[in-house]
């Protein structure tokens, strides 16, 4: 059945609208199902953050919605950007559309640059490719623009890629991303690799972007931390499905989903007076298993969890949450809420 | 809801005092250089190309059982004295002693020997296991090196180390090699091989940096278990604030290998004195929607270790800032490419032919020339940076511009270096807070 | 016993497509000409050097007929048992020089990747100029020189193949040495107290001699080709000695232009294989064990219908 | 923020050059230990049982063969700064002169030899990496590695009995005996480079004469070195069509075409250069073959007839000329590594 997705932002259509977004890669074991059933809205200028444990599909999803995934990976479902589907589309239409409107910032910058090019080179290539017509003089312009926006001054317009420091590399993937102004931003771990200052001044370089660029962001991370501090809604993601999502300050201050939970209170943080952590490791997505995938490691799971999957509702305070806790109760048979009796979950199967 | 572990805490955590009679691990004056790889040439006849003080005069004691947190940023040179606690990064001065002992008095086999007291955990779990030994012989291997020849009395305590561990049934992990495991598990093998020959310090560097956010407290909680159950003194290296703050007793924050706050943990993060600690600590990301952005981010990054900054290091970055805090030619460089950011591709053509290219600047002096087309345009020019940024602290620095050949030169004040100071509960290396007895 | 089986089969399990059928077809040409090799004695028709049988001498550069199959060459001599001699030949040089370059390059590229400082100077650069000198060039002087010394024996050209080979050995365990030395669990080892003996042995030796396989059997390949090169220059084992394909072909090079094609078709054919062989064994090996060019098994994915997206 | 730190290329090219300095008097050093103090005597070993033990201990006192050895190393290193490479024994001529008359021979081939080989592989390692197990790919490997296992002479042999032929294509030589004659009759050897000089004469006779005659040589080299380029470029594609700048350049909506030859092709090529120059040297060690298989006068052929006259004067010259040579053209690989590639600078 297809979610119906409450608009946050209902008075305006939102830029991208992902449904029922599936990506599964084949192994010799069988398909691996990276992402399975994603549906979400992004409203124009708006920051959603994705959150989850390693391995539970986050990049590949991001990757997913720009059309760049390894070979043998397998996508269905919908992407809509302005009118088009952008799975559907063929390859050459895509190309068209990524780097104008859809721009992705990725973790580790220096490797995605290439070493031989001057930063200039880059920008120019970049540009020309979308906008054939521009004097180079004008290309020059932009691009200059672009930089000082990133706080990178003019003079190191023709330096090399390997002459940047990690932050200022990680500036210059923003800033070039941005030269053409898309509608939409994939932004994957854009923080991982830097240092803590460094990581707090690009958040907030992300953070300033829905206001001065009305760029939507998909903002991927691990940290909960610059969710809070960066994004305007949350996507919580656990084995290739999207358990909660709705505004930040609703979902972590009331989280709906046990897993939302969870993840929210193992994260160690300067009020931290206690240590807590999920125990278990996310499954294998192979195999997931059946019912809901959280319910081997959830400590309020109940009988109709292991059985039955969880259907997607919409959260008391708005969003989404595919929770038998939350309900519908009507959905659950006869005795589905008693508590599940679940084993020990040893270390041998801890993350 | 289990709470700081306080039972295991020291008596007394002030640094310097009241450490008892003795303390396990005593640094004095350390510092630690390395030689930089130069050109091929010089590779060839085995010339370097310049020094990186990556530990420069680190005092620092161990209480018996306490943790102590080394905190900073990449460069700081926390790993590195982490690792010179094992005689794994030689001193170039300065003494590590261990109980009393020098390391640099021991020679090459007492202190492979002494690496049985002091033992280390690293920040990827998978590449500090070697990828061809199965998990028993990785864990026994210490054991083995240690002299214990029979298979059968390692294996005994191999198990024993993996329970202590919690990776149990031991059975199933005993065969295995490390990329069947997860972050976690292997962080638990690479905490058994370190505990397998009894050690009583345990230098842990960034031990759950790696891991997956739902496993970290797992780690953490593993090792305030140890060091209750084996009487560990912990060095805990990280560039996390918050797992600090709930880890250690004592807190060393470092920056560019020099030690410039450090305290309890309680005092460090009440009232944090240097600049830099407050920095990091506005920077911590928090899971708290209701917490607002910080807006006074230092600016830049950590500079070249090769050429770290006169006077106070972390000086161009400093918002607090003074004029004696080192201020120099590669400042006037930055604040004039920030200004630079901020102006007209014109205004920015106009402007960089009136002074020209700014690389000479990159050599670090305590005074800088600028312009090109006189003096006059380079004062009009200074005062148009100055009026856009007029707080910037860079300006406290400028002694005086006067007239020079084509342009004019920006004479600094004398910089400071401060050393290391008491002040309130803590020491804190900074020249807003002089010596006690003066303030 | 099984773990070892497992390393053998590792090659096969994880390659696909190509990468294994180059394997595969690698190892058969391979193990037909080491079975050659080895039963020589028995498959050949004739000895190597035999130019009558039963008191019949041959017929001089005799065509392929039911007698010979690959004729004879203008010294009597049955071409194709000199082709299935020259197998043995072959097979004895590449093996016994490689095992010489094995035990000289891994310990040397091994120590002085470790230990670094003027030894390690001093070799690369001593190793460099022998690796960047045309390799034919050096095999021509080696041989010229241990000729000289040992007469055209297996041993003096195994000796002079080494000696052009062992700098790619020292050059390859060094590097990675070098870079192997660096990583964490080399630390850990030393953390643990481990000696520097233990770490070389224990620690860095299985992980760096990886490479060593593909190596060996590229340059098994290389080897072939220098053997044949020195034979036809006359400086390698001498045809007295020992049925060589290189040689066989220098003396058939005045036939091609008379129409006596099979006195240099076979050998030469011989040689193509077995080098063939051997090249594909080494990129097959390699497709395996290098990871940028290592593909992993893709296998279609059948994403379930409408119908099983209904159940979710 | 960190200033500039791109290093200087005319440092980086200095630094470069003055290696070259320690890396010659290696290889030299190497030489003589090779081949003057390993063998032991070379007056015996050429003249053996040709001259009685009083003659040839004077033919040593004369050349200088009966001082210590740190003498004679000294006098070779010497003589070699000088560009003396010593007097041959068994035909009395001067090193430098047989490289003069024979050198020409050997660039001409190894030079069209090189030309061929780029031209063909290249282009093929592209593909093949480009269309990564397709049936381009695996028709170019399969050709590649077949061109790599068949030695010279092998190919030779072929060429001249199934292509020389038909074709009526020379088998034998640089030349006709005519072009030969005329040209140095009427002196137009200006370069000593036989392919030169009939271009610099004009004459499309001579030029035809020396095409023909080079074809097949050039090819059988050239093929050697091409199934090594394949295999390379081949191998240098697949890992930059990997590399993560690929996929962001692909990101930012960069076309395909550009994306292969922009930051695939381009950064491919890099390591490639630097092979290409070891590759000389594998072409320097082919020619000998080559030349012995079509009776080429080059100066591998010259130094084949030395070895059988167990000339080591003559042999150690010729050596040390291919080393210099070698070494020079790794010098030049650097600096155009070095011009392409701005971290190698630093």
């Amino acid at each position: 059945m297809e979610p119906a997705i409450s608009m946050e932002a209902s008075s305006t259509d939102p830029v991208i609208s992902a449904r029922d977004v599936r990506v599964w890669y084949g192994t010799t074991r069988g398909a691996i199902r990276a992402v399975d059933g994603v549906s979400f809205d992004i409203a124009p200028g708006e920051t959603l953050g994705l959150v989850g444990e390693s391995g539970c599909g986050k990049s590949t999803l991001g990757r997913g919605l720009m059309g760049l995934l390894p070979p043998g990976a397998k996508r269905d479902g919908e992407v809509w950007f302005d009118g088009k589907d952008v799975l559907s589309m063929r390859p050459k239409d895509a190309y068209r559309l990524r780097g104008v409107e859809l721009g992705m910032i990725f973790q580790e910058p220096l490797t995605r640059l290439n070493p031989l090019l001057r930063i200039s080179d880059h920008f120019e290539e970049t540009i020309k490719q979308h906008d054939p017509g521009l004097s180079k003089d004008e290309i020059k312009q932009r691009a200059l623009d672009a930089l000082r926006q990133m706080g990178i001054p003019p003079t190191r317009y023709r330096s090399y890629p390997h002459e940047f420091s990690g932050g200022m590399r990680q500036r210059l993937m923003i800033a070039l991303a941005l030269v053409l102004k898309p509608a939409f931003i994939v932004a994957d771990e854009p923080t991982t690799a830097l240092d803590v200052l460094v990581e707090a001044q690009i958040v907030q370089i992300l953070n300033d972007l829905r206001r001065n660029f009305r760029t939507s962001l998909l903002l991927i991370t691990h940290n909960v931390g610059i969710v809070a501090e960066a994004c305007d809604r949350v996507a919580v993601m656990y084995a290739g499905r999207i358990v909660e999502q709705g505004r930040v300050a609703d979902v972590f201050e009331n989280p709906q989903h046990p897993y939302t939970r969870e993840l929210l209170r193992s994260t160690i943080s300067l009020r931290t007076t206690g240590l807590n952590f999920i125990p278990g490791s996310p499954p294998d997505l192979v195999d997931p298993p059946d019912g809901c995938r959280f319910h081997p490691r959830c400590p309020e799971a109940m009988a109709v969890c292991a059985t039955k999957n969880p259907i997607n509702i919409e959260r008391p305070t708005g969003g989404r949450v595919e929770c038998w806790l939350v309900g519908p109760q009507e959905e659950i048979p006869e005795g589905g809420t008693r508590p599940l009796k679940q084993e020990e979950l040893a270390v041998a199967d801890e993350a | 809801m289990p709470t700081k572990p306080d039972s295991t805490m020291p008596d007394s955590t002030m640094p310097g005092s009241g450490l008892g009679a003795s303390p396990i691990v005593d640094v004095r004056d350390l510092s630690v250089h390395f030689g930089l790889r130069g050109g091929t040439l010089a590779r060839l006849f085995g010339r370097d190309a310049g020094v990186v003080k990556a530990v420069d005069g680190v005092n620092l004691a161990l209480a018996p059982g306490e943790v102590v947190g080394l905190v900073g940023e990449s460069g700081s040179g926390k790993s590195t004295l982490g690792r010179s606690l094992l005689g794994l990064a030689p001193a170039t001065e300065g003494s590590i002693k261990f109980r009393g002992q020098d390391l640099a008095s021991l020679s090459r086999r007492s202190l492979r020997d002494m690496r049985r007291h002091i033992q280390m955990v690293f920040q990827d779990p998978s590449a500090a296991l070697n990828p061809a030994m199965t998990i028993e012989e990785a864990v026994g291997d210490a054991l083995r090196v240690h002299g214990m020849r029979s298979a059968a009395e390692r294996r005994v305590k191999v198990i024993d180390a993996l329970e202590r561990v919690g990776l149990s049934p031991v059975e199933l992990f005993l065969e295995k090699y490390p990329r069947d495991l997860s972050g976690g598990q292997k962080q638990r093998v690479v905490i058994a091989r370190a505990i397998i020959t009894g050690p009583s310090v345990l230098v842990a560097d960034e031990p759950i940096s790696m891991l997956d956010m739902s496993v970290r407290a797992k780690i953490l909680q593993l090792m305030l278990d140890l060091k209750k159950d084996l009487g560990l003194t912990y060095v805990y290296i990280t560039h996390d604030l918050a797992s600090a703050k709930y880890f250690c007793d004592r807190i060393a924050i470092m920056y560019l290998g020099r030690i410039v706050e450090i305290g309890p943990t309680e005092e460090i993060f009440a009232n944090p004195r240097h600049p830099y600690t407050k920095a990091l600590l506005r920077a911590i990301p928090d899971p708290d929607p209701g917490r607002q952005l910080p807006r006074d981010l230092p600016r830049g990054e950590v500079p070249d270790a090769a050429q770290p900054p006169l006077g106070c290091s972390f000086h161009p970055r400093c918002s607090e800032a003074t004029d004696i805090c080192g201020w120099e030619s590669r400042d006037l460089r930055t604040i004039v490419e920030a200004h630079w950011t901020r102006r007209s591709p014109e205004e920015y053509e106009a402007e960089r032919s009136l002074v020209g290219d700014l690389d000479h600047l990159e050599r670090p002096e305590k005074s800088a020339t600028l312009g090109k087309e006189g003096a006059e345009s380079a004062r009009a020019f200074l005062d148009r940076v100055r009026s856009e940024a007029p707080d910037d602290p860079m300006w406290r620095g400028v002694d005086m511009i006067e007239d020079e050949g084509s342009g004019v030169r920006v004479r600094f004040h004398e910089g400071v270096d401060p050393a290391l100071r008491r002040s309130g509960g803590v020491e804190v290396a900074c020249v807003l807070y002089p010596e006690e007895s003066e303030a | 016993m099984r773990k070892f089986l497992k390393i053998l089969a590792k090659p096969f399990t994880e390659t696909a497509g190509l990468a294994r059928w180059m394997l595969v077809i690698g190892l058969a040409i391979t193990a037909v000409f080491v079975i050659l090799a080895i039963f020589a004695p028995l498959l050949a028709p004739y000895g190597f050097a035999q130019a009558s049988a039963d008191g019949v001498k041959f017929p001089k550069a005799g065509a392929p007929s039911g007698d010979h199959w690959f004729g004879t060459d203008r010294l009597f001599f049955d071409v194709l048992s000199r082709v299935i001699w020259g197998a043995r030949t072959a097979i004895e040089v590449v093996i016994l020089s490689i095992v010489i370059c094995v035990a000289v390059g891994v310990p040397l590229g091994l120590v002085s990747g470790y230990y670094g400082g003027w030894v390690d100077r001093i070799l690369v650069l001593i190793m460099d100029a022998m690796f960047a000198f045309p390799s034919f060039l050096l095999a021509i002087v080696f041989s010229f020189l241990l000729t000289g010394l040992l007469g055209g024996t297996v041993l003096a050209v195994a000796l002079s193949l080494s000696a052009i080979y062992v700098p790619q050995y020292f050059r390859v365990v060094r590097n990675t040495t070098v870079s192997a030395k660096e990583a964490a669990y080399v630390e850990a080892a030393r953390a643990i107290g481990a000696s520097d003996f233990v770490i070389m042995r224990r620690y860095l030796f299985g992980n760096v001699v990886q490479s060593v396989p593909v190596l060996g059997t590229l340059n098994a390949a290389d080897a072939i080709l220098t053997l044949a090169g020195l034979g036809f220059l006359g400086l390698g084992i001498q045809s007295t000695d020992a049925a060589e394909w290189g040689h066989d072909l220098n003396r058939a090079l005045a036939d091609a232009g008379s129409g006596i094609w099979w006195t240099g078709l076979y050998p030469g054919l011989a040689i193509v294989l077995l080098v063939t062989g051997l090249t594909l064994v080494g990129e097959g090996l390699n497709e395996t064990i290098n990871p940028t060019l290592r593909r992993r098994r893709l296998l279609p994915v059948v994403m379930s219908g409408p119908a099983a997206r209904e159940e979710r | 923020m960190t200033g500039s730190r791109s290093g200087s290329l005319p440092r980086y090219i200095l630094q470069r050059v003055l290696l070259v300095i320690p890396m010659i008097w290696v290889i030299l050093t190497l030489v003589f230990i090779v081949l003057r103090v390993a063998p032991g005597d070379p007056v015996s070993a050429a003249l053996g049982g040709k001259l009685n033990d009083e003659a040839l201990d004077q033919r040593r006192t004369a050349l200088g063969f009966n001082d210590p050895l740190i003498q004679q190393y000294w006098d070779y290193l010497s003589s070699v700064v000088r560009l003396d490479f010593g007097t041959t024994f068994s035909d009395n001529q001067k090193v430098l002169e047989v490289v003069r008359d024979n050198g020409g021979a050997t660039l001409s081939l190894t030079l069209a030899a090189f030309v061929i080989a780029l031209l063909l592989g290249i282009p093929l390692g592209l593909v093949a990496g480009r269309y990564r197990d397709t049936v381009p790919d695996v028709v170019i490997r399969v050709f590649g590695i077949l061109t790599y296992a068949a030695p010279i002479f092998f190919v030779g042999f072929l060429l001249q009995a199934y292509v020389a032929k038909p074709l009526g294509l020379p088998t034998s030589g640089a030349a006709g005996v005519e072009t030969v004659f005329y040209m140095e009759r009427d002196g137009l050897n200006k370069t000593h480079v036989l392919l030169f000089d009939v271009f610099l004469s004009g004459n499309s006779y001579y030029i035809e004469d020396v095409l023909k005659h080079l074809l097949l040589p050039a090819l059988t080299l050239g093929l050697l070195i091409c199934g090594v380029f394949i295999r390379l470029v081949r191998v240098n594609i697949l890992q930059t069509m990997q590399s993560d700048y690929v996929e962001a350049a692909e990101a930012r909506g960069i076309s395909t075409s550009k994306v292969t030859r922009r930051h695939a092709f381009r950064n491919a090529l890099v390591p490639v250069i630097t092979v290409i120059g070891l590759q000389f040297a594998l072409l320097l060690g082919g020619a000998v073959l080559t030349e012995s298989t079509f009776n080429w006068p080059g100066l591998g052929q010259r130094l084949v007839e030395y070895i059988n006259d167990r000339d080591y004067v003559a042999v150690q010259g010729i050596v040390t000329v291919f080393a210099i040579a070698v070494v020079l053209i790794s010098l030049l690989v650097d600096i155009v590594n070095a011009l392409i590639d701005p971290r190698v600078r630093y």
